[in-house]
């Protein structure tokens, strides 16, 4: 059943809420007051509340089945989280209330703190950055800033191949050039190559480790020597740490900071792409530069430092104090899970991820020997000859009631498939899983390449013209366009 | 499991993990606990804290407290929405890419501008990100900042500045809307930064300001921290604006200590392409059906990685849901009505609070939320009104704690939530702090 | 995707909830432990969440779109009435609190009351039915209990033939004959031949008004005055009460009592089934007769009777107070829309109604001329000679997205089609159903029955085989049954 | 519309209603009010009430309260479930019917019973439906209750004996657990009703009771007020039980102010065609695809009209909906751990509360509540412990109003979400109030 945009349903004057009447006051807008009406369509509850409920049965989601995602992490959602977000006192709270009237949300973003940082073995965390890439952005200029500080402008960044576009991306908005180091045959870091870029205008590397290979980087003490002994930092990219989390501090191999991802280890929900949270762990020497603002044990509780008094922190990355709303429910994750079970989150990401590709060794086409780390990384040679894409291989994953996997990333592997379980699934769900991977392989084997062409085919939509969409984007609805005629 | 993949234990498959960073051992964190404790630890942190449930609120200073329809929240919270991945696999998806259309084109209607991306991560980092689309743009790199400009918005874009090598210039805070920005803008100038209402509450007419700008070559910028303003004030696009940004929380989006919220990015055509953040955009199926999709990729760091235009990856997709929902609900009449019922509430307290001696009214255009000047600093103030049980604005000092001109101004807000009662309670209560 | 049941799934010794180890005690059980597991299946949180939500995406509800279904009434549940009923204080509370603590919950139930009563022009309201059904159960006792008080034995009960099911199982359950009332060619009760039936034996009448066939029954006031002439009681049925909410006051007409589905006309949600709500308004005459227990306004605030000091109750129907979570949200939606909202819905049922009668006047037969109340009722006659049956045609409209309208109901009409559609649904859903209704009228015209028979095509299951369900009756799960492997 | 209908006005379409009882103008009700204002109106209801989120509560006596997993209101608030219509039309309520089979599957496991239907309105409607079932089973019409059961279980009973005339005979309330029921069945019995627990917490071994009931050719109910009971004790069909009723509460339900719950109905297989309430049943589309429909409708009022089982019609669905999901997260790890939990906080409980002097504990074998004999009249002491905060228990008195031998008996729950702080808050009080 079709759906169509809001601006294409209503009829003037209907809405979907009751307000009072507004009383009559003598207008104190400075005759700024608004001439035209919007253009808002208007809309009564019951067709609001079916609008959305008719699109989110257009979407696949975690609550349906499996994610396969590599680098992405996309496990269960606890509804416990959802509840303690939304108790009062928490979700009503405004940010710039006097700190005695909030003393029960610093204590949380402190204990939050406390746990990132034992997880990590770091000293120092940076709660503000609202997300992933805005975390690495956060470390690469608390980076800088140290280097300022010592008075030593370095200009390059070394990045791996197999990094995250993030990475790259993060480096330049701080004014760095880009340095790329090639991978080894095996999926690591080439430290070869790496010891070869080393210099005294490096001013880091950032590595993310388990890497985006699916695998742990054998080397990282000697490449945190190494960029230590040029003189650099070291910045961890954290979206793999699902991996290691309790069983692996990364403050222990020798890192200068790490963001994590609390949708990805810490399961607040990814919300069709946000909103994030990425804290930073921080090193000793990187902590005096951390952005404002903090939380502080004071003499009549916790205070929160807004300015720095020494003028040390880089300043502020962002409004107010940080993803509050995802603290919350990282917090009543951790605190389910305890310093036990996210051992056992790891072990079993882990587990679920080498079941996969044990299982699926002899049908596909591993692209590295041995086991992984959280997620196994396949390249296409098992599609050789077959007319069948990665692209084709994984929408024909759609019929068979999967979101597709992680497609041609990372970049170093010819045609990557990269499937990252997590440990939510049950055995279960992997063998029901492994089956259908299984006969998807051998149906590309055995010649039927129009099945994968054709794929998907149950879905609400087929494949959708993406050139298209670029050539002329069509970024809004407007008022006459036939757009909704051809619609059906 | 552990036979099909062939090794005895677990241990064995952390093998490239060095030995000393290898724990066989819990870190030193307490063990778990069941949903009743953790509901219970958590509970007793929220009960620490004095929010508006128990204590009538006045604060606004870029985030605001307004009535989110219970629809809202039972809509977003439905599992399709809620764990639901980015929409790179437009097909399964489809739900998402639709409403984030429909999102845009609310974005810019509502800011008048042409178009808009599928959200930032709050107001301030739009507000930064703005200024680099400008430098890009123009090919230049000053920006001006009104001293009307919210604090955290003014502060996140010197960061950036710093690390970017591009120059900043900002007069000081501007309590009284007096100041002349055009005067600033030279040829070397890539935009103007103007907030309306500013932080201090102050309705401008930004059209000459506007003309200034673009007769030098400059975009002019602006920034909303209350989107709800945009139901009764003549919208930045009809003034003349190249870039708004805004903060999207007050629709849709609970208070929540400060985020997540979202930032919204509208802006010209011609400059979509310098534009960051993730964008949708319609496009035909294989069958010929109208669909949505993720476009303009190119601009973006998964494809582009550092020539991309921001290293954004994640931005606001639940918030963006909440805030849409919430204004669909609205619609053109509630969505105006809910504008006069923060105004006028706004008109009501500010002539109570105008009375008391020595008490005095700075803001004379205002949408929801003014200026007022004490005889006394404002800080111990509020101080003393939340002993009271009252909230009662933001003190300037707590943005600006520098700044000993503004120490006794206070900042207040009102919306359709305040009662008659509330504002008569913080009135009196105002007096005897006062007195 | 077909979903397995949960007794298909899981794993010995998952759990789905955190729950601390139990301390040990000596057991206090006095040798009464349980012997042998229960045989339940053990799901973790992922499993149970996917579990009921790819269930739940196999259900039409109002969230999806209209409902026609006459005599139900399914119109939207507006949101807020879920998030006030969870309100701490209310929703926590326990039965058997203190009256002083549980003040706030009497109020809210005295202030229902005050609503139903003014809205029906009724002086009592007994509260604690749990449903229609049994809001039935309560009148007819009442009236029964008032007979017996005055040492006035009768033993028959008339009932249009038109009724519910429910009304003529309520008399037999109150040990009364039903003695059955035809209807005449206007859909109305024929009023000579009750007047013939009335007698000294004759306790009461139920009728329902609006009646079935969506008909204000016009000679009520005679009704009334006649059955009280013969000494006799009037229960109206208040299943259509949504026609005239607001606008006619069933108490005006002369009855003695009335039960109220809470969410037929106030909104309350039907979930899948119940549970529902069914206060019934009493007369003067009956008032005293009313179940336990009830509020009253004591010294102290408000009181709660739960024994009739006078013994004239006729004692207990239900445990604690009633429905009180449909109480809370019943009353949420009467304060939001109030006395003018309440008429308003009225109205707007009526309208819709009507224009959805008017539409179709002339591809389909509508079973009696003129205008109807808040449903209209077609008969089948538009079907005949194309071979599709009433059950074909709303078959084929689930195909078309619809949920089926009510079919062979009222048994006074042949093939019945009754179509309610409720003040809820706006001008462009009444104009697509109607769209969508002519369509299969004319198909079915056309000759095309193979469509109507096979219909419907697009749901997770085809037609089901109701009569093997009966013969031998599969009422449970049982371990090792082979029913899962034929499931796909 | 209207013109299309052929009337010139809305007054037109109620031209049958009698003149004299049209109402032009509204009732004499408020006039409606927004969200806002209700939201606020309600809450002040609430806020009057004193719940157990602010006050310890040891309340049972057929309401209990437990900790509910977030996953279960999350669940049932889909509107696919919520706003869905009774499954009539198979196919498109494919979800309500397997999960109601699932439901009875269930039930019919923690009762040791053949078969069980889709719910009830509660317990107590569920053991009046019970005895008429077994009156309808037997053709006879006595029934025995038991002193020990639950008074509103017996109130409604006695109601629907009374206009349906059959016979019911019932000994003293048992608050000692003495009673011998077994010598009031005769040749005119049709059953024996017995709580297990008893309401005043009782376990009983029901074997030889069975026994004796079959042996006069009558049925033996067993009611249950605490579905959890059934993790740690013997279900009543293992003790000869042929129909079982319970209160379905405390599984995934809130305690609500009492309502909405859901009656759970449990039999053996010979009898189901003579019981009442819904049932769903597996089928085959004509795909031959497993399915599941609503069978045996023949029992029920909208096919038998006057001939029905009974009249009922609605029952309690989202209520099993939240029993069942409730249920299948614990699974049977986790059901037999709360159950271990309560009887763990009840023997603790009732080991703190036996000491103070002239306090006696009368039950001996108990799940998670039991009666305490208090030295002065329970009623009085219970006002009393609420002004200190505590819900303390049930008094007799509340549920025997009548009975003056029972005026010092209160009747005292604890469950897993009881902390050994709230035990000791209510020991210490009672200590307070008794001195």
């Amino acid at each position: 059943i079709e759906e169509p945009l809001i601006f294409e349903q209503g009829e003037e004057g209907r809405c979907g809420v009751d307000l009072p009447e507004p009383p009559k006051v003598s207008s104190r807008l400075g005759g700024l007051g608004r001439k035209k009406p919007v253009g808002l369509p208007g809309l009564s509850e019951p067709q609001v509340v079916r609008h959305y409920t008719r699109l989110s049965q257009k979407n696949y989601a975690i609550d349906m089945g499996l994610y396969p995602l590599g680098s992405c992490t996309m496990k269960h959602n606890p509804r416990l989280n959802e509840k303690v977000v939304r108790l009062p006192g928490l979700g009503d709270l405004h940010p710039l209330q006097p700190v005695s009237t909030v003393q029960g949300a610093l204590e949380l973003i402190d204990t939050l703190a406390h746990w990132l940082k034992t997880l990590t073995g770091m000293p120092a965390v940076a709660m503000s950055p609202g997300a992933g890439a805005h975390g690495e952005l956060c470390g690469i200029m608390a980076i800088r800033a140290a280097l300022e500080h010592r008075g030593d402008a370095r200009k390059r960044i070394l990045v791996p191949e197999s990094a995250h576009g993030t990475n790259p991306a993060t480096a330049a908005a701080c004014g760095y050039e880009v340095d790329p180091i090639p991978a080894n045959a095996k999926g690591r870091v080439d430290l070869e190559a790496f010891r070869a870029k080393l210099g005294p205008d490096v001013a880091g590397i950032m590595i993310t480790n388990p890497n985006t290979c699916g695998l742990f980087e054998p080397d990282i003490v000697e490449i945190a020597e190494a960029i230590h002994g040029a003189g650099g930092f070291f910045y961890c990219d954290g979206a793999n740490f699902n991996a290691i989390v309790g069983r692996v501090r990364p403050g222990d191999l020798g890192i200068d900071c790490m963001h994590i991802n609390l949708h990805k280890t810490f399961s607040t929900p990814h919300g069709g792409g946000g909103p994030g949270a990425g804290p930073v762990v921080l090193s000793e020497a990187l902590a005096p530069f951390a952005p404002v603002p903090w939380v502080v044990h004071g003499a009549a509780g916790f205070d929160l430092v807004e300015r720095d008094p020494k003028q040390q922190s880089f300043g502020r990355l962002k409004g107010f104090h940080g993803q509050m709303g995802m603290f919350v429910r990282a917090l009543a994750y951790m605190m389910s899970h305890g310093s036990d079970g996210l051992k056992q989150v790891a072990e079993d990401a882990v587990l679920n991820a080498n079941y996969i590709l044990a299982s699926l060794r002899d049908v596909m086409s591993p692209a590295f020997p041995g086991t992984c780390m959280h997620e196994a990384l396949f390249d296409d040679h098992f599609l050789k000859d077959t007319g069948v894409t990665t692209l084709d291989f994984a929408k024909a994953l759609i019929d068979e009631g999967y979101h597709p996997m992680t497609m041609y990333f990372p970049l170093v592997v010819h045609g990557a498939l990269l499937v990252e379980p997590t440990e939510t699934e049950s055995k279960d769900s992997l063998d029901r899983f492994i089956e259908v991977m299984k006969g998807l392989a051998q149906r590309a084997k055995s010649g039927d390449a129009a099945h994968f062409e054709a794929a998907p085919k149950l879905t609400p939509r087929r494949r959708l013209d993406e050139t298209a969409a670029a050539r002329k984007p069509v970024l809004r609805w407007v008022p006459g366009s036939n757009s909704a005629k051809a619609a059906e | 499991m552990l036979a099909r993949i062939g090794v005895r234990s677990i241990d064995d498959l952390y093998r490239d993990v060095p030995p000393k960073a290898r724990r066989d051992k819990p870190v030193d964190l307490p063990p778990h606990q069941g949903e009743l404790e953790v509901e219970r630890a958590i509970g007793a942190m929220a009960a620490k804290n004095l929010g508006p449930s128990r204590a009538p609120s006045f604060l606004g200073a870029g985030a605001y407290r307004h009535h989110v329809p219970a629809a809202v929240d039972h809509l977003i919270q439905r599992g399709e929405f809620l764990t639901s991945y980015t929409p790179y696999q437009p097909e399964v998806t489809q739900g998402t890419l639709e409403y984030l259309f429909e999102f845009q084109t609310q974005v810019a209607l509502l800011t008048g501008m042409e178009v808009a991306n599928a959200s930032m991560y709050d107001g301030g980092t739009a507000c930064a990100e703005a200024v680099m689309m400008a430098n890009r743009v123009t090919r230049r790199s000053k920006a001006v900042l009104s001293g009307g400009l919210h604090p955290h918005y003014a502060e996140i874009t010197r960061t950036h500045a710093h690390f970017l090598g591009f120059r900043v210039e900002q007069p000081a805070p501007d309590p009284e809307g007096r100041e002349d920005l055009a005067r600033l803008v030279d040829g070397e100038t890539s935009c103007v930064v103007v907030q309306n209402p500013s932080v201090f509450g102050h309705l401008q007419d930004l059209t000459a300001l506007a003309e200034a700008c673009h007769k030098a070559g400059a975009l002019l910028i602006v920034a909303i921290t209350e989107v709800v303003s945009l139901g009764a004030v003549e919208p930045p696009g009809a003034m003349g604006a190249d870039i708004v940004i805004a903060e999207g929380q007050a629709l849709g989006n609970a208070l929540g200590f400060g985020g997540p919220y979202l930032g919204l990015f509208a802006t010209r055509e011609k400059y979509v392409r310098q534009m960051p953040g993730r964008l949708v955009g319609e496009t035909r199926d294989v069958d010929g059906r109208r669909g949505w999709v993720l476009t303009l990729s190119t601009r973006e760091q998964h494809i582009r990685r550092e020539k991309a235009t921001s290293n954004i990856c994640t931005n606001s997709g639940l918030c963006a849901l909440a805030f849409t929902i919430h204004l669909t609900l609205l619609g053109e009449a509630g969505f105006q009505r809910l504008a006069a019922l923060n105004h006028a509430a706004a008109c009501a307290l500010a002539d109570r609070l105008a009375k008391p001696p020595g008490v005095s009214l700075l803001t004379k255009s205002f949408f929801n939320e003014f200026t007022v000047k004490l005889p006394k600093p404002a800080g111990p103030a509020v101080e003393a009104l939340a002993r009271r049980g009252i909230l009662g604005g933001v003190p300037a000092s707590r943005l600006w704690p520098t700044e000993k001109s503004l120490e006794n101004l206070l900042l207040v807000a009102a919306t359709e939530v305040n009662t008659a009662a509330e504002m008569e309670a913080l009135a009196s209560a105002l007096k005897e702090v006062l007195a």
